[in-house]
């Protein structure tokens, strides 16, 4: 493409098995990326933090709601970032803030939890930001 | 230019958009949002709906017949490249 | 009899129709009531929303063989919703205000959605 | 009270933050069973399945979202009673569940996976269905 | 004669009960559907609303004013041993 | 500029208004704009819904502190809430639907909640 390269940040706010937000969310990831457009960082917040959740059990031939996420982690190295503040206060927990509380980490490796700066830092620096 | 996602089943939600669109944006309906399709067509001009959407409710050929403009999720990346102002409701 | 009323859109797992298939399967008689948007369940077009998902007709059109006979369906609704009485399954009556309250009058028990 | 005991079952389907739902159902069970009344079971189905993670950090002086319902059980012994179809999807899982999956379990031990046949026999057997 | 509990805010939850609403029949707003007491009071009569609620949205006096009856925990209670069918919107 | 924009009514945990918050600590400059019971937020008389929890009015009044000055409220909204300009915190400004449209308009990002 000789257009300008894009960077994008998507913010997430729906849990994720009663709407279809996140399945859209992953799926116009993937046309950004293949557009060759590039996603600072998916931002988690609200009810999407329960996405992340690990421990996921999803029925047959089915997959788990981060499974999207981490298939294009894993290709095209997008952040995937937590609100921290969010998730403590429903009990979605890395492995730092699972010691800093004697609990167990639940969410996925793939996954950080994050401060609201990130978003300030999409506000400044990504050139679209879209909610879903 | 903005892009107005209308996501919400809620026919307020268009009345809103109503409200607030200015010459040149543009309406994408999906998800839930697809259901408004017959409100959002009397409403908006060059009205666009997300085809996989559209189809997994059933509704792509009724709202097809009201000029509704079907499109793929790789136009709707498009589109976002193409106004600056994402709006989601 | 319980009356379940479903009166929101069809969600990704199908979770409210699950729990009237389930009562149904225990016997339980359940009446379904389709309000507003929730009238799309009863659709014949609705398909799955992910992969390898159900399909919300498939899984309404099973509601007769657990012995959930009839699906009533708001009348008005169904214009509003842009749909016509040949894009439901089988099984669906229409119902005016008068026989919605008449079902409910007749539950004993209510469970919205 | 002269009148006749009534059996309650209450269906919980939302999150616990964004909505108040959560906060009134354990209000009204607090004056049912002061009335003198009985609770069947409290059912937590769809979204209202991560109210008993044992994780939550809530903010200072603030409660967990199933800490009035943990309460509630400790004194009149209320079943709280989750849809297991619904938490395994979620990643909602009680001890035996996390055995059988290898995981580990995140729910709060006074809460109880179980099948939608509970939902039959509260049509069956309780007087009043509260859905919140 | 059922309870009607209105937690939804969105108007159109106010129309589809007015519909099914039978005499007899009572109707209750709580958590956001407080926000709908204006269009409730004019469709209802003896209508009702969570005290608690009305008064953390800072809507009690407006709504008094209107004569909906502000009700305790317990008188909701106590609603709930009175009507069989409880529909919650 | 980031506009934020709300069209739904207070949250339990009020995470929205968290965001506009720390948008403004973090030097962003955001605007916020409350339409339709998102303007509940700005109401004086808005308390905290759960024991010890956040007021909305404490949370918002904190707002012009860290340079977020103005919060704009669409006129239309008012009305059909049930509120007066009274009621609302000092530092809010009605705008019409063509103020609105230059809000959006002259924003970098729209943020909706």
């Amino acid at each position: 493409m000789a257009e300008q390269k894009l960077r994008y940040t998507l913010i997430l706010t729906h849990s994720p098995s009663q709407l279809e937000s996140n399945l859209s969310a992953q799926q116009l990831a993937v046309e950004i990326l293949s557009a060759g457009d590039a996603i600072d960082r998916v931002f988690f917040y609200q009810d999407a933090c329960f996405i992340g959740l690990n421990s996921q059990v999803p029925g047959q031939g089915l997959q788990a709601s981060y499974q999207g996420w981490v298939d294009l982690q894993s290709e095209y190295e997008v952040p995937l970032q937590v609100c921290i503040a969010n998730s403590l206060r429903r009990g979605v927990l890395d492995k730092a803030e699972a010691a800093r509380y004697q609990m167990v980490d639940n969410i996925h490796p793939s996954f950080q939890l994050v401060g609201l700066g990130e978003i300030a830092e999409a506000c400044q620096s990504s050139d679209r930001i879209i909610t879903l | 230019m903005a892009l107005h996602i209308i996501k919400s089943a809620q026919a307020a939600t268009i009345i809103e958009v109503e409200n607030l669109i200015e010459e040149g944006d543009q309406v994408l309906l999906m998800e839930d949002g697809c259901y408004l399709y017959t409100l959002a067509a009397q409403k908006f001009t060059a009205l666009q709906a997300m085809s996989d959407h559209m189809q997994s409710r059933g509704l792509s050929t009724k709202a097809a017949a009201l000029n509704v403009e079907l499109i793929s999720m790789k136009q709707w990346a498009l589109l976002t490249r193409a106004h600056r102002q994402i709006l989601t409701w | 009899m319980t009356l379940i009323i479903i009166s929101s859109p069809p969600t990704l797992d199908l979770e409210t129709i699950e729990l009237v298939l389930a009562l149904a399967a225990f016997e339980q008689a359940p009446k379904l009531l389709l309000l507003g948007q929730g009238i799309h369940y009863a659709s014949l077009l609705q398909q799955e929303k992910k992969a390898k998902g159900k399909s919300p007709s498939k899984v309404v059109s099973a509601l007769p063989m657990y012995d959930c006979e009839t699906v009533y369906i708001a009348a008005k609704g169904l214009a509003e919703q842009g749909l016509e009485p040949e894009d439901l399954q089988s099984f669906c009556q229409l119902v005016d205000d008068e026989q919605i309250k008449q079902l409910i009058k007749q539950s004993k028990h209510c469970v919205n959605f």
